[in-house]
């Protein structure tokens, strides 16, 4: 069956986002002025094979903190699910 | 015949572009800021490369909703001439007046390198003064030049003679390591339906001197040039070809 | 509240110094004044340990427009044009985030350039990592590669040349080098004072947050702990767009049609705010008052202190006529970007700033500036370790030459660098003649014949055992790799990277570099304009290798011609300019065959090397040259295969070698004697360049042909050309991913 | 009091994803064999000022479809809550 895990990667608080600054002013071009912040990251989508729901948590925790998010700069937080077959 | 060279904000290569078709073609050009709204009197616009709003979000997703684009659009469905390159080509596939997307490349790096495309064909705006399967030098430089587009509209650019440029290696060969991006169809360039809008990976006007970069890149803007002066109307309707 | 002499202490001030705050204000400082010390009274504002030594280099010459002293170096090129030109450090932000640390480094230098008017038009870097074989070295490769090219590519500033080189010295504390060389109207150069009372002060670029405020002093400081998350110092993210709109839009303000509303500008750089307030003011012996309430910023609940200090990129400090105001705002909109009015230029010799009503800095200019600390440190030779010198007679001499030559091309500091600069924009700006791949850089000057012609060099394990000999190596060594460009070496910059100036043996390297700077500076005529100097490098105690790196520009009259190092053409006659000696100390064979690190270093003699210049510079002139290239590291073998193997376009070129010599066969290919050049002609010019040799008294020898497919030197070394490229070109992506032996 | 916005951006199914690819590959390396899929999106945090909830979810639709998201090449999707203040 296996596990689906979702990676929700964010510039940490106080860093600037030079991405999500430009997107948030090109909205107010485009005509939404209620937007009053973007910030923008990574959303990435594991498959992963069917391991027990404890490993799959701190397994994941690790690939975040060694390569998918650069903890210097980024923070995360992830979901985790059974596949649906 | 009369050029337009657009500045988004971030655009590097408007400049080199205006210099070859000034100085070195001896062609009119006019530099049009992005905030303009008229390309009256023009021939052929040019979109720059460069890094258009950082390139940030996607490359093109911003500059194609620049106020001159619009002017862009309707210029196109005129019939008249519009190139893109590099971050131009991005430009006009995120505003739809050409299929597809350019993504990351296959090595996720930037890369900048003098690299062989092949002219698919010859009997366009924009390669006429080659001819079918000459291979020409020119410069990529470019982290998301990677063409990809669905079977259905790949299927249709090739059946359209819509494949313009493919990169091979210097024999004109297409091989896996010719593609400096991992392009589908090994894809660096590709016109409209109608054939009057094109869009290039590949700096051509960064290869039209001996002293800096080679001259292969002339003959894609001679080409222009030389299909204007074949005609004062807008040229589109003679060169449409595929279904 | 009160700041006493711990708060100092925590700031990274002595007592000492600590007192001298005190008794120049007659007071206690306010924090925000003690943050404002602070960091003019750094290293690296104030240079303190450096400055006595630096006064002793020659900075004067026919085309110096600018010398040391405002943000970057101006030489008079003729033609009305200057080129303006500087190189930085960002070595410790790079270490801690690679990407974001060389790419806010480019950021740095390009506003010291186009600060002063100049159309920035070159970048080069020079990058010194820890050993291949560390397990975080590919990481910082690969990070400080996509970080400067990110930057520099972004801004559309082509990224031309460097260096690379990788040492265990450099484990724990990388170098990133970052220089950007621009052109100006020589008469159109800006200079960063802040003239005329009533003059507003203008803020403009990007808003202020709490980036990389005070670094490391401040972390350790308790008053700070209560609520540290929010105080903390965040890592500076570069944001190349919006520096791209502000140079063009600086530019265009200092262009004729807008110049005269402009009085003084300055890039808000290191000690952000502060320091270019501050330096502002002191150029033109005036005041400035800033109200803080008025800065934009980024975060909710910045203090005054927070906003003097931050380190935000992607800024300017301006100051403008009176009335220009409304203009100089219009301008800024033009390219979406802010300007503020945030202060007024006075005469009171102050910095004075508000924060909602309450004055919070009242500060004499002076003894922050001129009457900052000045150090004469205590410098020791340290005593020569055991078995330092090598003696040949104990070195194996290896069987297989073809096989040492293989591994030295594939050797780290020896391969080729096309994975680096194939992911910098090399094109953009369209005046790039020879980019990275040849011995120096050259750009044509835009509307003229000429070019300027660009190098960055430091061997630092050269430096490590001689830092004298080996800082006059890398001057000379960069003045040659001009020269074989067609280029005659006017001008110098440098960064000097060193361990702590507290240490006697590191103040002890520092000086004897600065005196091999000079000596060299003067023996080519080249004096230095601008630079860097980077103390602190080490980490657990443990210094870096000295590392002073020269930048040095050159001048083509003609730029059509510029000689690039690669053989062009079959039959054409190999030349070797210059005298083979038996010397191995200090070489990459030592080094990666034999594993040793020793001297004695190669002899270098100033005059010759000047000669030997002249000859080149002349043969090139005459159109003589189909090629020229100096031979550096790796000796006289890895120069003659990089001469077949290095051209960018079309398959590499064979030579035949015959070396008559009775030296070693080892020190006769691989040792780095000094005063070498391999040049290759048409065989109808070799008279012609025997008299030129003649006339400057250099050897030269006839020691070959280009030809064929393969790479010969008597019976030494047979190896096909192919092969050699092959092993040569990919080594370093393979090195990096762990798989040279694949 | 205002909204939060996340928008999540994915790679449509069969277009390439060279950088989940890449990571993938690294990951494995790094010794997490279990990793099946690795694909590579954006993650976009909006705060808007305080409307309708129905007007933000029309608009913030319409953000992604002309600006935050490639219809070519990329499918989106969105949650939408009030702000915690
Ligand atoms: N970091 C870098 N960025 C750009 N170009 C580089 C870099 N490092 C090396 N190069 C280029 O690679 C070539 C070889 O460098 P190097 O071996 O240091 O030359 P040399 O020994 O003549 O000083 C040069 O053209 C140089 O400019
Ligand atoms: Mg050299």
């Amino acid at each position: 069956m296996g596990w689906r895990a979702r990676v929700f990667v964010t510039p940490k608080q106080g860093v600037l986002d030079p991405q999500g600054k430009a997107v948030q002013q090109s909205l107010h071009t485009l005509g939404y002025p209620e937007v009053a912040e973007v910030r923008i990251g990574k959303f990435i989508e594991l498959r992963l094979a069917d391991v027990s729901r404890d490993s799959v948590e701190t397994r994941v925790r690790e690939m975040c903190d060694r390569l998918l998010a650069n903890r210097v700069i980024e923070n995360f937080s992830f979901t985790i699910d059974p596949e649906n077959p | 015949m009369k050029w337009g060279v657009i500045t988004f904000p971030g655009s590097l290569d408007d400049v080199q572009a205006a210099h070859v078709l000034e100085d070195l073609l001896g062609e009119s050009v006019v530099r049009l800021w992005h905030k303009d709204t008229a390309l009256d009197g023009l021939d052929c616009v040019v979109l720059p490369g460069g890094f258009s709003y950082g390139d940030y979000l996607r490359c093109g997703a911003m500059a194609r909703f620049s106020p001159i684009m619009r002017a862009v659009g309707e210029f196109a469905a005129a019939g008249r001439v519009v190139i893109g390159i590099c971050n131009g080509f991005q430009i006009l596939c995120e505003a739809g007046l050409l299929p597809g997307a350019l993504i990351r490349n296959r090595g996720l790096a930037f890369l900048c390198q003098s690299v062989h495309v092949r002219v698919e064909d010859a009997d366009t705006l924009f390669t006429n003064r080659c001819r079918r399967g000459d291979v020409l030098e020119i410069p990529v430089k470019h982290g998301e030049g990677c063409y990809v587009a669905d079977e259905e509209t790949l299927h249709t650019l090739d059946a359209g003679r819509q494949i313009v440029l493919r990169y091979t290696d210097g024999e004109g060969r297409v091989t896996p390591e010719a593609n400096p991006n991992g392009s589908l169809a090994a894809i660096a360039g590709i016109r409209s339906a109608s054939g009057n809008v094109f869009g290039m990976m590949p700096h051509p006007e960064h290869a039209c001197e001996r002293l800096v970069g080679g001259e292969d890149g002339r003959k894609i803007f001679l080409s222009v040039i030389a299909a204007a002066g074949a005609t004062a109307e807008p040229v589109a309707a003679k060169v449409v070809s595929g279904p | 509240m009160s700041v006493t002499v711990e708060t100092g202490l925590r700031h990274g001030l002595t007592a000492d110094e600590y007192a001298r705050i005190e008794a120049a204000l007659g007071r206690a400082p306010t924090i925000e004044e003690l943050g404002v010390f602070s960091v003019m009274w750094s290293e690296h504002c104030s240079y303190k340990s450096s400055r006595v030594h630096l006064r002793g280099l020659p900075t004067t010459g026919p085309r110096v427009l600018q010398g040391p002293g405002e943000n970057a170096g101006a030489l008079d090129v003729g033609d009305g044009l200057a080129v303006v030109f500087k190189i930085e450090s960002h070595n410790h932000p790079s270490f801690v985030e690679p990407f974001q640390g060389a790419a806010t480094g480019v950021g740095g230098i390009l506003r010291d350039i186009f600060t002063m008017g100049a159309r920035p038009i070159a970048n080069l870097n020079s990058l010194r990592f820890g050993s291949v074989a560390h397990p975080r070295t590919p990481y910082l490769v690969r990070g400080v590669v996509a970080g400067i090219g990110g930057y520099g590519n972004c801004i559309g500033v082509a990224t031309v040349g460097g260096e690379v080189s990788f040492d265990p010295g450099y484990d724990h504390n990388i170098l990133v080098n970052a220089f950007t060389l621009g052109v100006v109207q020589s008469d159109r150069i800006f200079r960063a004072r802040a003239e005329g009372v009533g003059n507003p002060v203008m803020y403009v670029g990007s808003k202020t947050g709490r980036d990389g405020i005070h670094g490391a002093s401040l972390l350790a400081s308790a008053e700070f702990d209560a609520d540290s998350e929010s105080k903390r110092p965040t890592v500076q993210v570069g944001d190349p767009f919006t520096e791209k709109l502000l140079l063009e839009a600086c530019l265009e303000l200092m262009s004729p049609a807008y110049s005269a509303h402009l009085v003084g500008i300055q890039d808000m750089g290191a000690a952000g705010l502060t320091s270019s307030s501050v330096e502002m003011a002191g150029r033109a012996g005036s005041g400035i008052d800033l109200d803080l309430a008025r800065v934009p910023l980024r975060e909710e609940g910045m203090t005054p202190y927070d906003i003097l200090l931050s380190e935000s990129q992607e800024r300017m400090l301006l100051v403008v006529r009176a009335g220009s105001e409304d203009v100089v705002r219009a301008l800024f909109a033009k390219w979406d970007l802010d300007a503020a009015v945030i202060g007024t230029v006075t005469d009171s010799g102050h910095l004075r700033c508000t924060w909602e009503g309450r004055q919070v800095v009242d500060l004499p200019i002076a003894p922050l500036t001129d009457g900052a600390p000045l150090y004469h440190r205590p410098a020791v030779e340290p005593a020569p370790e055991e078995g330092a010198r090598l003696l040949l007679r104990d070195l194996a001499e290896p069987r297989d030459y073809g096989h040492v030559l293989m591994q030295l091309l594939e050797s780290p500091n020896l391969c080729s660098r096309e994975w680096v600069y194939r992911q910098y924009d090399t094109y953009v700006g369209g005046n790039s003649v020879v980019r990275p791949g040849s011995d120096a850089a050259v750009v044509r000057l835009d509307g003229t014949q000429k070019g300027v012609a660009m190098t960055l060099d430091c061997n630092s394990r050269l430096c490590l055992l001689d830092p004298y000999v080996g800082t006059v190596s890398a001057v000379a060594e960069a003045a040659r790799n001009l020269a074989v460009s067609g280029a005659e070496p006017i001008g110098v910059t440098n960064c000097l990277n060193f361990g702590s100036p507290e240490k006697p043996e590191v103040m002890w390297q520092f000086q004897q570099a600065i005196a091999g700077l000079r000596d060299a500076c003067l023996a080519f005529g080249t004096p230095v304009v601008s630079g860097n100097v980077s103390f602190y490098n080490e980490t657990e105690g443990r210094s870096i290798p000295p590392t002073p790196v020269i930048g040095m520009v050159g001048l083509l009259d003609d730029v059509s011609q510029r000689v690039t190092q690669w053989f062009k053409g079959e039959g054409d006659a190999i030349v070797l300019l210059g005298r083979n000696r038996e010397e191995l100390g200090g070489s990459e064979y030592l080094a990666v065959i034999h594993h040793q690190v020793r001297g004695p270093l190669p002899w270098i003699d100033l005059d010759i090397e000047r000669r030997l210049i002249r000859t080149v510079l002349a043969a090139a002139r005459e159109g003589l040259l189909r090629s020229a290239h100096d031979v550096a590291e790796g000796g006289l073998a890895v120069a003659l295969a990089e001469c077949c193997i290095s051209n960018e376009t079309g398959p590499p070129v064979g030579a035949r070698i015959e070396l008559e010599s009775g030296l070693r066969p080892d020190a006769l290919l691989f040792g780095e004697s000094h005063g070498r050049i391999v040049v290759s002609v048409r065989r109808r010019h070799l008279t012609r360049l025997r008299e030129l040799a003649h006339r400057d008294e250099v050897v030269m020898t006839s020691i070959g042909e280009v030809r064929g497919q393969r790479f010969e030197i008597g019976d030494l070394v047979d190896l096909p050309v192919l092969a050699m490229r092959e092993r040569w070109r990919s080594a370093l992506e393979r090195t990096l991913a762990g798989r040279l032996g694949e």
